[in-house]
């Protein structure tokens, strides 16, 4: 049935863009405030509903584009970035969002992930890490903890797991942000700056799995421990954090400490600010490592850096070629070089 | 669209030596011309000396040449025109050119196209930058730098001078290289001549070495692909590769589809240079995407369809392994799709610069499941462009992946093309979504094809969701039901065999209810046509009928196979079309000769082998 | 090797819901069975009351039972030993442990094994924890949480208690996903039930949604494989199911052949569980890799291969086309290799949780060039035990890769299993060099079999180097000769072939010359089995042949064939079998039986379709 | 024929590792003294012949293992590491050392890549950067400059090129070296350092194709700028270059600067110390992205990490649960659990 063509009559709403799909994940399961946030987002952004596109791999994270109204593409593991690069190499109007999570990206999809982000496409990455692979039942997965004990690795995992974010800045990476998916509204704003971030933003998103790991973020996100265990960065602003916001991120030669205002002479002037802005990753990669009970969890946006865009090149070259050809039209070109004829 | 009558000659070939007198070229044609003999060749040889006998270096005067005409059998001249060049500077290019057949090969040393010499050659532009040579395959090799390099590095004392002689060694040894040849009777031959001369001995050696190795290195391709224009119709004509051809036709098809190109691809051997080709035409709005790998090179190109371009993907057979499962994905999402695979000799790594036709299972089985796709085959370089635009066409009409196969010797090969107006092809009419029809679902069909209706991304009123997962039919959501399944399942199947109903009936040279009837497919056109007319016009019974469409098969097939007494499959591999045969319409016999070398048939080989099949 | 006679029943279900009698167990049984009967079912219920009216809660003497007994037809008792218990406490668990079928499946709350409940049931140690339900498949769902979670973000201002009262529709929702039921009934039951109080039908109907959502998310399977050791011989027995025993049968080949055992895996459904047993033998010595994809799974296989071990990768379809290009290299460098694929629904993503037999030409030609590989299949849960074993056998003394192919439903089945002994089983003899012999080189074959002889890092003067470009034979070093890579062609289909001279003659069920003979492969071995022994027991003429063997063909195939008037060949996909037996064996005709619905062939269906064709 | 098993007799020498095969790469090209200094290496390694194994992908430089007198495995495209990581797991005693370029392990073998490198199994990767693809006949590469013109990218390339140190970092890896393949000597060194390292160790070689790529590294390994464009770094010595060797390395903040020793009161004290055992990965990276005109080049081992490797956790497992075990032997294994007669 097509459907009314309302999104550039009226203006969007969060209803817009829930699709008539039953939504099929575990109760608990922090898909859904993911999805809900997504679907926050949107409104906001000025795209029409159709020039939106979510693609996605295969796992539970990957059943989301099901549940959004808009053009949706849930397809193999591993592969969507490569298909969603080729979705905006085709139609760079198109807003398109890639949905995975810490299996489809890291395991399986990790070659195309570090491509996807060297080339800088401007897509949108929702990397939903759970630590696990959910869909198939609970392997440990490249983000998981060494010792972690799963049906695959029943003496613990031997494996030292990524960070996506150093990896992604490994990758060359230029847009990389971390959410907790405990936090709608905050996640609402991330989303909003990785889609207006022109070039491939990744949002990692630490999510949880009621089912197979719950509470792995736990330490993060819990009411009682998040604001000691929690630094929400902000460019320009001091890296503050704390119940009392009296703790801060100071930086001590090359390394990064935890201090208190008030004490030792620490004042705000002390303290790092955020520049995400910053081209040289070396302090973004510091608070990308950052990690409890030493330091708090750097989340927000941590790294935005403006730089050139593969698709634009891409166009602009075609642009070019199209101005300086020698050829008005196909038949010209057949009927050029060296031609003969026979009579 | 079978490409007019033509005739194959691929068991001759001429190559032409050419360089400046000091080159030492009349040996090295000696010497090719002596281990060719001893390979077991025909021999004709003809050396072409400079009239003047001490013409300034580097000056077209100055160019001696030596032709050697190489065959199984049957070799009563030196040849007319060169099929190979080689040609030393600028001046052994020059004055030789006219007597190279278009689409030939030329061997050249970049390193000696410097300014003075293209004065001395009285050349205005560099002919290698200039265009003018854009018809021949050019190999620039750095010989004069190479050689020096490898020689040098041995501290053998030598002068520059002496060292520079040994290019031509380089050269034989690229070209030795090229057509499979022995380095033995050369080597016996250098350490012989130069006994006295312990260094000459290894210098000479290491260049031999040094150039057989580059041309192994950067897989030299010898296409010796020659085409006789027999009797062409009237009209303009260029020569093109079955590489450029793909291209070409793609380019077509998307004019006239209205669609436009993205190829997403990763280099192998020998598909490349159809990625090469298409990236030149940036200014035709084609988007090339060198991927990381050949899954992404799927993907990308599913992306892209998805989106609405005319989506393609090349490769060679363990590229295309590895797109198998993307290959799944397009089948169930019901999207256009044109793979083409550059068959090259396997299995593994195989014989990457070989040609073979080994890939028709793995086109038609290499995925997990029931899925069909449209598998189809050209058969000659220039018939490389109508089926690239048949694949299209199907693909963007029948909303569904299309295999091209195409090989490694239609690739490389050359061949005069009709030059088409793209308002002459066939129309091609994608399976858009009807925008005046109300009722639409995802997976809503044309009655007639069976192909789902495209809307694509950005056409609003049309969001939609698609994926790997079984679909309901018609709404296309996630289905697991299992009635749905058995008919979505049927529905995927019929969709294919609804094509024949699309394309051409089968046609056959000969005249029916002949004694014998030679079954081949794709690439191996050229020669089967050639010793099957040959044997028709010495009056034996025998008929012959090339393949095309290979999935599904055109619809008179069996029509035409029930009209022969005896039915033999050709095939470059141990059998698998005639497997395909048995297993779609069993109720015939199927005699096979397979050749599995690398190598293409050669007409007499053929012949032979018919003459005896008639005999028994 | 074939597994003895038995007895398939597939129709027919019986299901216990246990509770505690406040837990609603009569409605949630009540329920089912009426869903099922409206889904046209046949059906026979027993409701089973606690004794005491009000026991105390969480007692043995409090749990309440339900039991449903489904089938297509002819159900005539509410069984008499569950195949499916759903316990919502221990004490549920521990009151019709003893009613439950060995292997069966519980579907368990495990929420509510904390200690408190535990002592409730008289229960020393947590039977989920010490050991005691080894035997059973055991669904561990966090049915209170869960239900409390989704209810509570309702905000619908209920008590804890009511919530809790809608458990049991999320048990109903499960096991509604896993029996393919669908939720309307009971959705208007709920609706009408509750008219008074909307919020119950809300919390109601979410606890039935987030159930069944909860099944479908982690792919609930309901291995409705129900085996009656009717005439099983004397000995000792235990239960395993397809993925177990794939391991156990490489743990045993390990033993025999002396080398230890590597898997290389990534997970898919529904072949994960064969990696997961294997995992947890580290005390046998196995090494298991969990890879970061397919292709590194087999990669990694073949590199443990190429250092001496005894080396598996194990996968489902998608993953199958992924290994295709890798299984090639395997095939060229002559090394062993097992690869097991577990087949699902295709194409693409498919069906993933369903069984299928559509990877049969994957496995016979998914990849490039000419590479034969031997494929088995298996024909029962505990044949996967034997054929695991064979394939390792046959890959050692063969030197190739050998897939197996096994399928969902002989994955997850259960089958007793009679316990072997290692030192009872063939002997293994991997092709190994003799180091006596002083004449080596890598590609040097066994006259019999044509295996070359191992080498392998670590043994002194063997140092050797291969790979995937075409060898030359003997010497094994790369080679571009033509003749020669036509020689090695042959050479690799011969080896294969030869594989015939080391595997059983196919047997019949069945008298020679009936009129009809079924023709089956694989995992449909049961229920073909079935259907044609009871038709046989009636008087008809028809007699069954099940292939495990399917490249090559036992040696005797054709001359079975010949003996029949008709053959039909049923499988579960369109028709790859017989297509197989077109091109290996074309002289017969074959009919065809496919169903292609992500099920098992059953047997009244069976029967029906031999009946017509026998009156045909 | 099986040769004399001369291995534990005699000790080795470099011509013991030259294989009977002729060397087929191009004249000039970088290989050659790649293949020479491997051969230098060997030898004083104390590893046995037949305990050595080479495992290559597919190109140019994958071709290595045939001319190595060990055992070798030439593959397929990408898929050494995998392949490599199988033959080390199943005998950890193997001395396995991985021969790839820069399309075979950063194109297609990019994910086997990270994730071996990620595991830390103790395998040796030269990996042959000549910023092309050499085999396919010249295409750019994942490493390839950006605007480089090829037969592949006749406008430029558009990708932002990967810095192989930089990825293995980001991939958490923990040894990574880089020379060029003009120093004979060096390679040797750093070879050794390579192989004697527990864990996996990556050694980036500027290698120089002359046919498709020729000179890309000139301006770093010429005879005229090499010592002005190269820091050669060696652990716990002052990062000191240049012709004069009175240029330094010093931090200025969270940059890296370049000194003049002597000016402005610059000592040597002033510089940077190098510190290949730092387990924060902040200055090594710095360090794998200093990049010509405005720095040198960092050369030698930049980090060297020692941590838990892969199969010795494994083969840990493994006997644990092998002295733990209830089962004397599989019989008793399959004759345990709930059994029952059948008479
Ligand atoms: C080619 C292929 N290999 C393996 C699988 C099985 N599989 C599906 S999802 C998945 C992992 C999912 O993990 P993740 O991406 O973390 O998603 P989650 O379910 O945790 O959201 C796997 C291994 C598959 N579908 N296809
Ligand atoms: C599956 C597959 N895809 C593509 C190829 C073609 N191929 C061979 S080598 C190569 C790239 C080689 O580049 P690199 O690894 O940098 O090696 P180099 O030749 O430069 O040493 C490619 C694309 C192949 N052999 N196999
Ligand atoms: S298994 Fe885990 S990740 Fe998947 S839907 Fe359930 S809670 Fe979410
Ligand atoms: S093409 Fe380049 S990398 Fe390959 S052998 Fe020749 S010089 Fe070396
Ligand atoms: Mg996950
Ligand atoms: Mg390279």
């Amino acid at each position: 049935m097509i459907k009314e063509d309302c999104s550039t009559a009226c203006s969007l709403t969060r209803k817009d863009f829930v699709s008539d799909q039953q939504v099929k994940w575990c109760p608990g399961c922090g898909d859904y405030a993911i999805l809900s946030a997504v679907q926050n987002t949107l409104p906001a952004l000025g795209k029409k509903k159709e020039d939106i596109v979510f693609i996605s791999g295969i796992g539970c994270s990957s059943r989301f584009p099901y549940y959004m109204e808009t053009y949706g593409f849930h397809t193999i593991h591993g592969r969507a970035a490569a298909i969603a690069s080729g979705v905006k190499m085709a139609n760079p109007n198109l807003s398109v969002w890639e949905v995975t999570g810490d299996g489809d990206s890291l395991a399986i999809g990790g070659n195309h992930f570090i491509h996807l982000i060297r080339r800088n496409i401007d897509l949108n990455i929702l990397l939903f890490n759970n630590k696990i692979y959910g869909l198939t039942k609970g392997q440990f997965s490249p983000t998981s903890d060494q010792g972690f004990v799963t049906k695959s690795s029943p003496h613990g995992s031997i494996e030292e797991p990524f960070l996506p974010g150093e990896l992604a800045l490994g990758a060359r990476g230029n847009f990389y942000a971390r959410v907790p998916d405990t936090s709608p509204k905050f996640m609402t704003e991330v989303f909003t700056r990785a889609a207006k971030h022109r070039g491939t933003s990744l949002v990692e998103i630490l999510q949880n799995c009621v089912i197979f790991n719950d509470d792995i973020h736990e330490k993060i996100t819990s009411k009682e421990t998040k604001e000691d265990a929690q630094l929400i960065l902000e460019h320009g602003k001091p890296m503050i954090f704390g119940k009392e916001k009296n703790k801060g991120i100071r930086l001590n030669g090359l390394k990064l400490e935890v201090v208190t205002i008030g004490e030792n002479g620490i004042t705000e002037e002390s303290l790092l600010v955020h520049d995400a802005y910053e081209v040289e990753t070396t302090l973004h990669l510091m608070l990308i490592r950052m990690a409890l009970p030493e330091f708090p969890v750097a989340l927000g946006v941590i790294r935005e850096v403006a730089t050139s865009v593969y698709e634009d090149v891409l166009v602009a070259q075609i642009e070019q070629a199209q101005e300086k050809s020698k050829y008005k039209n196909l038949d010209d070109f057949f009927a050029s070089g060296e031609v003969w004829e026979v009579k | 669209m079978i490409a007019k009558k033509k005739t194959i000659e691929v068991e001759k070939i001429v190559i032409k030596f050419a360089g400046d007198s000091g080159d030492g070229m009349q040996l090295t044609g000696t010497q090719f011309s002596d281990t060719s003999s001893l390979f077991g060749n025909d021999i004709a040889t003809f050396p072409d000396y400079p009239s003047e006998i001490r013409a300034p270096q580097g000056t077209i005067s100055g160019v001696s040449g030596f032709q050697v005409h190489i065959g199984k059998s049957g070799v009563y001249s030196p040849g007319d025109i060169a099929d190979v060049l080689v040609a030393m500077n600028p001046a052994a290019l020059k004055a030789n050119l006219n007597s190279l057949r278009k689409s030939g090969i030329i061997i050249t040393d970049i390193d000696s196209f410097d300014k003075k010499s293209l004065e001395k050659a009285e050349c205005l532009t560099n002919p290698l930058e200039d265009g003018s040579l854009d018809d021949y395959k050019i190999i620039e090799a750095p010989v004069t730098s190479l050689t020096k390099k490898c020689i040098t590095d041995l501290n053998l004392g030598m002068d520059n001078k002496s060292i520079l002689r040994c290019k031509n060694m380089f050269t034989l040894g690229m070209v030795y290289c090229m057509f499979n040849r022995s380095l033995e009777q050369s080597e016996n031959f250098i350490t012989t001549k130069f006994k006295k001369k312990p260094e000459l001995v290894t210098a000479n050696l290491a260049a031999l070495h040094a150039g057989h190795n580059y041309a192994y290195t950067i897989e030299l391709l010898a296409s010796a692909y020659t085409v006789l224009p027999a009797d062409n119709k009237a009209g303009m004509y260029r020569n093109i590769t079955g590489n450029q051809a793909v291209a070409w036709g793609v380019m077509a098809a998307s004019e006239r589809s209205g669609r436009e190109i993205f190829l997403g691809s990763y280099p192998i051997t020998p598909a490349t240079d159809i990625m090469h080709e298409l990236v030149k035409h940036k200014w035709f709005g084609a988007k090339v995407f060198q991927a990381e790998d050949e899954i992404a090179g799927i993907c990308s190109s599913i992306g892209a369809s998805f989106a609405g371009n005319l989506a393609i993907t090349t490769t060679s057979g363990p590229g295309l392994a590895l797109k198998g499962e993307a290959i799944g994905l397009a089948i169930m999402a019901e999207l256009p799709l044109v793979i083409v695979n550059v068959q090259r000799g396997g299995p593994s790594t195989g014989l990457p610069t070989k040609t073979e036709q080994s890939d028709l299972m793995q086109a038609l089985y290499g995925r997990n499941g029931d899925s069909p796709a449209i598998v189809i085959a050209a058969g000659s370089p220039s018939d490389c462009f109508d089926f690239a635009y048949i694949a299209c066409k199907l693909a963007l009409e029948h909303m569904t992946p299309v295999i091209l196969l195409t090989d490694g010797y239609l690739g490389n090969g050359a061949e005069a093309w009709a030059i088409k107006k793209t308002k002459d092809l066939p129309s091609i009419t994608p399976s858009l979504v009807n925008k005046d029809v109300k009722e639409w679902e995802p997976y809503l069909r044309n009655p007639e094809t069976l192909a789902r209706y495209w809307a694509t991304p950005g056409m609003p009123g049309y969001e939609h969701r698609i994926g790997g997962l079984e679909k309901q039919e018609v709404s296309g959501k996630v289905s697991h039901n299992a009635e749905n399944h058995e008919k979505m399942t049927l529905m995927r199947a019929e969709k294919i065999q609804r094509v024949k109903k699309f394309i051409p009936h089968q046609k056959v040279k000969g005249k029916e209810y002949d004694d014998l009837l030679i079954v081949g497919w794709g690439g191996t056109y050229g020669t089967i046509y050639g010793a099957v007319t040959e044997l028709q016009s010495e009056g034996h019974n025998i008929a012959f009928c090339q393949f095309n469409y290979i999935n599904p098969l055109p619809e008179n097939t069996a029509d035409i196979f029930s009209k022969y007494k005896r039915i033999m499959v050709c095939e470059l591999n141990m059998g698998q079309f005639a497997s395909h045969l048995k297993a779609t319409i069993p109720q015939f016999t199927y005699m096979q000769h397979n050749k599995i070398q690398g190598q293409p048939f050669t007409i007499d080989e053929l012949k032979n082998k018919f003459i005896k099949t008639l005999a028994e």
